[in-house]
């Protein structure tokens, strides 16, 4: 058994393809115009960063180049939408709806909001690992502004049904956005199929660069600038946009979604294999969420009796590289939010592990995961004063 | 957030794994819910720690100073064993980053558990009473590992 | 008299050079973990992180690495200094002070913040370009909470005396930002001297990528993050970290600091070549503004009796990139903020022309742009119908 | 923001500027504090526009749209040319960028006034008056140029 780099956290970044990098490199040292200006270099920039957008708006089915702002990620776009829409259509306060398993880069901004007046309902999934529309619909007051649910989660991978309560939220008047970081260029994704008001999206998941993303803002959509400025991108996001970035973000997006339904059963492949293979392999493994829907890319899966964190830190000795939801991997007391919102106990969130494939994992990477993994759990669940007296034997 | 040298030394070589059958005295301190437990197992001859084993839940930083304080604590009296400090194992490890402070916390505190563990049940007084940090209801293992420059960021 | 390709729009923005692309570029396809991770990828892509930031943190004068933290570029940071200070330092309510002259990026937080309920003075320039600490002094309050006067104005080019304001601004228990994206690396810029509590930054003005800056906040500064969710940057401002980008701002940060004091000698011996030779030429021109203390690399000039974009338009045919403060080109009715603060009136200030020199301006570029300057401006005299009636003959 | 080719040419390459040394008719409007001002003289014969030129201070599209405004005005009657709206205008050129459209109007605002000024000093009545924008002292020429995605931006 060699030692291997088997990357497998492609849910938390991507490299940059090396066909999107080769698409920006132009934008540093040739067209690197100030897009704002009005001189030859300045329309080449612009031209360059208007041909990204149209792309972008063509890829999502927006109809309008003025639909996409691009930001600096996911997070920013998050906190655009969350506080732009909210303040502008609501300034005097309002109710708003986010799942309670959200990025933080939603659930923060949510909690701004509540601070600073509006009434914020934090809505539980059901414990498979979904929103359901009907609870959705209890949710709703005739004051809700604006409902978001992520398309696919970032920890357990399950997809919402994004269609049906972007229609429910609309039925009672609320505008609806949702956080799609996790599923462009994985899934099919099309802002006027799934009828959403606002979408966002971030260029490192898809081997893109980091630090660029994007808003989808449908044509009428109330909203106030977060960034206030100049006035570039239509007035709704001030700042000398990242056109090299912009570029990669393009190029990328055109990649993954050329690639997407060949891709897409490739990973789903891969990804019940490690499903299957840790958990038939290691006593007491369970996957984390049943929902039947779910992005092809993304393993999860509970360990019980281990701490997550120690799992991954032996697996990197091992050149493995995963994540997981325990409270010592983020430095905060509470294991992963999300994991507790579908009723999983913080004892066994602790020991959670998220294994996600891409573009460049290769079948020998998961095998190689699972050759090395269950020595992993044996060794720490051996070390644990707990496990033989909750388990039995710690022998996997 | 990046481990020392020394405390990846100590998670991936831990020393003093295990529990001691005739241990003389055991302290657990820890809850599975927070994500941390530690087990201390101890001989004890002349007031001294003779011998001591560890079994540890937790993250790397756990287990590194789970290991660390075993050694450290080998063949100390039992005044000096208790009056090891989370600072000092900290140090030991060569540092650690500020949101594992805790975790020093827990080695300490699990020490502490199994000398007075020892010192009970041979019917004597126990010293390290009163400053085992996990006895205190209100004790919140993270109140001081703040990174000092966010002191005022968030509402 | 060839045609040429001069770039005389430094202050709008810079090629990155090409050492700085090449310190970026292993962090798009080799270095590509997310700095948040703690396997071997993610701690590689952060120990990058950090090492670019103690670059910064010791190119400023700042004495802890948690001092500095990274945007997405100079607006961002701008918005940043004064929505989170001011927002932090003062939930209720309070008085600012910021220069009339400031980048948009400043002022339309400040009018952001105006319209939550802040009291904000927009302070005044002399007439020669400066803001006198003693006007300072006397808009101050009991309850002003922030001043944010910029190091160097991007239009007139004018230095601030930040060190006296600040002293001013403290003096009153005030926090002092400065907006230093057009000085850093053109001027010494350090924290402790000019005894700021905040600043900001960005990359495209010194031969960094477009779409990444940073904020300088002395420690202890009350701040409130602009972007929340998963606690980047010292929870200051969420976001996966552009690592690319941010090794390419500390890098051409370092270059620029390293040539800075032959570099400027020899900008504003072309700056003071750009601005005798209009002037000396072209009848009816004068310099905008007197103020002594300035960049070195920005000429600003009022052509009498012409139109900005108009000017603008027509040294682009002839190969040569420069700016205007003409309404026109800003796509808004009132010509530059900037010229009107210091008494220009609107007439001229349409008239306006910015030239600014950078790193690769050549000697050679000045003189071209002084050989092609006149006839153009002569052309757009005799084309206006009011140049003869006003200034008597159109010809220079 | 992009300029058509047909922008850029009238711009680079306009089309009957200067003033007719025995115009019939004088149009003057805009302001030098907005930025730009055009002038319009015509000559007149059979109630069409037999000689048309301009002067114009003012950007690229002030001055573009000026110069095409005389192309299309030349040989027109008098009636047919205070009818040009800035719509044609800006259709001419192969449209303008929507933060220029106002340029459009202060060429057939020059336009309008040349000829009225034709026929007043001619002792007939004018026939534009009333439909020229900048005489309305609320007109904004920026009102309209609104982005219209932009229509719900800012508070
Ligand atoms: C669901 C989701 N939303 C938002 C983000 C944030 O995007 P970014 O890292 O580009 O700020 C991420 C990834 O970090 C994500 O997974
Ligand atoms: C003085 C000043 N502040 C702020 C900015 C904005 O910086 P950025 O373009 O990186 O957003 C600029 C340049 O555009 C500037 O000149």
């Amino acid at each position: 058994m060699e030692a291997r780099d088997a990357y497998l956290d492609y849910a938390a970044t991507t490299p940059v393809d090396e066909r999107v990098l080769e698409a920006m490199l132009p934008y540093y040292t040739q067209v690197w115009g100030n897009p704002n200006s009005l001189y030859r270099r300045g329309r080449e920039a612009y031209t360059a960063l208007e041909a990204a957008r149209e792309r972008v708006v063509g890829a999502i089915g927006a109809t309008h180049p003025n639909e996409v702002i691009f930001t600096a990620g996911g997070t920013e776009a998050d906190n655009a939408a969350l506080i732009g829409i909210t303040t502008r259509a609501r300034p005097d306060g309002g109710h708003l709806v986010v799942s309670a398993f959200e990025h933080h880069a939603v659930l923060e901004p949510a909690q701004f909001l509540e601070k600073s007046g509006y009434a914020v309902t934090y809505l539980a999934p059901r414990p498979a690992g979904y929103i359901d529309p009907e609870d959705l619909r209890n949710a709703l007051r005739d004051d809700t502004v604006l409902v978001s649910v992520m398309h696919g989660n970032n920890e357990i991978g399950t997809l919402q049904p994004i269609r049906e309560l972007a229609e429910v939220a609309h039925e009672r008047g609320a505008l609806f956005h949702t956080d799609a970081a996790q599923t462009l260029g994985k899934v099919p994704f099309n802002v006027a199929d799934l009828g959403v008001d606002a979408a966002s999206f971030s260029g490192h998941k898809i081997y893109g660069p980091k630090g660029v993303g994007a808003l989808y803002l449908k044509r009428g959509t109330p909203f106030a600038p977060m960034v206030r400025g100049g006035g570039q991108e239509f007035k709704k996001r001030s700042g000398t946009q990242n056109v090299a970035g912009i570029v990669g973000f393009a190029t990328a997006l055109d990649l993954v979604l050329a690639e997407l339904p060949e891709e897409a059963a490739r990973l789903a492949s891969l990804r019940e294999r490690i499903v299957s293979g840790v958990t038939s392999t290691i006593e007491n493994t369970i996957e984390s969420a049943s929902y039947p829907e779910r992005l092809p890319n993304i393993a999860h899966m509970i360990i019980k009796g281990v701490e997550g964190e120690a799992m991954l830190l032996q697996l990197d000795a091992k050149g493995v590289a995963v994540s997981t939801g325990s409270a010592c991997s983020s430095g905060s007391l509470e294991p992963s939010h999300v994991l507790l919102s579908i009723g999983c106990p913080p004892e066994l969130a602790h020991g959670s592990v998220r294994v996600s494939v891409g573009r460049f994992t290769t079948a020998e990477d998961v095998e190689y995961f699972l050759e090395v993994f269950p020595p992993i759990v044996e060794r720490l669940r051996m070390m644990s004063p707990l496990y033989a007296k909750m388990y039995g034997s710690a022998t996997t | 957030m990046l481990y020392s040298e020394k405390v990846m030394d100590h998670f991936n070589n831990p020393r003093n794994v295990g529990v001691l059958d005739d241990a003389d005295g055991i302290g657990e301190v820890g809850n599975p819910v927070c994500g941390d437990v530690m087990k201390i197992s101890i001989k004890v001859a002349d007031d001294k720690i003779d011998d001591i084993r560890f079994q540890t839940l937790g993250c790397g930083a756990a287990i590194a100073t789970s290991s660390i304080v075993t050694e450290m604590a080998r063949g100390m009296s039992l005044e000096q064993a208790v009056a090891i400090t989370k600072k000092q194992v900290a140090e030991e490890l060569g540092g650690l980053p500020p949101a594992k402070m805790h975790c020093s916390v827990l080695a300490t505190d699990g020490l502490k558990k199994a000398v007075d563990d020892y010192l009970v049940t041979h019917g004597r007084d126990p010293i390290a009473v009163g400053t085992i940090a996990h006895d205190d209801p209100e004790f919140d293992p993270h109140a001081e590992e703040h990174d000092d420059a966010c002191e005022v960021t968030e509402e």
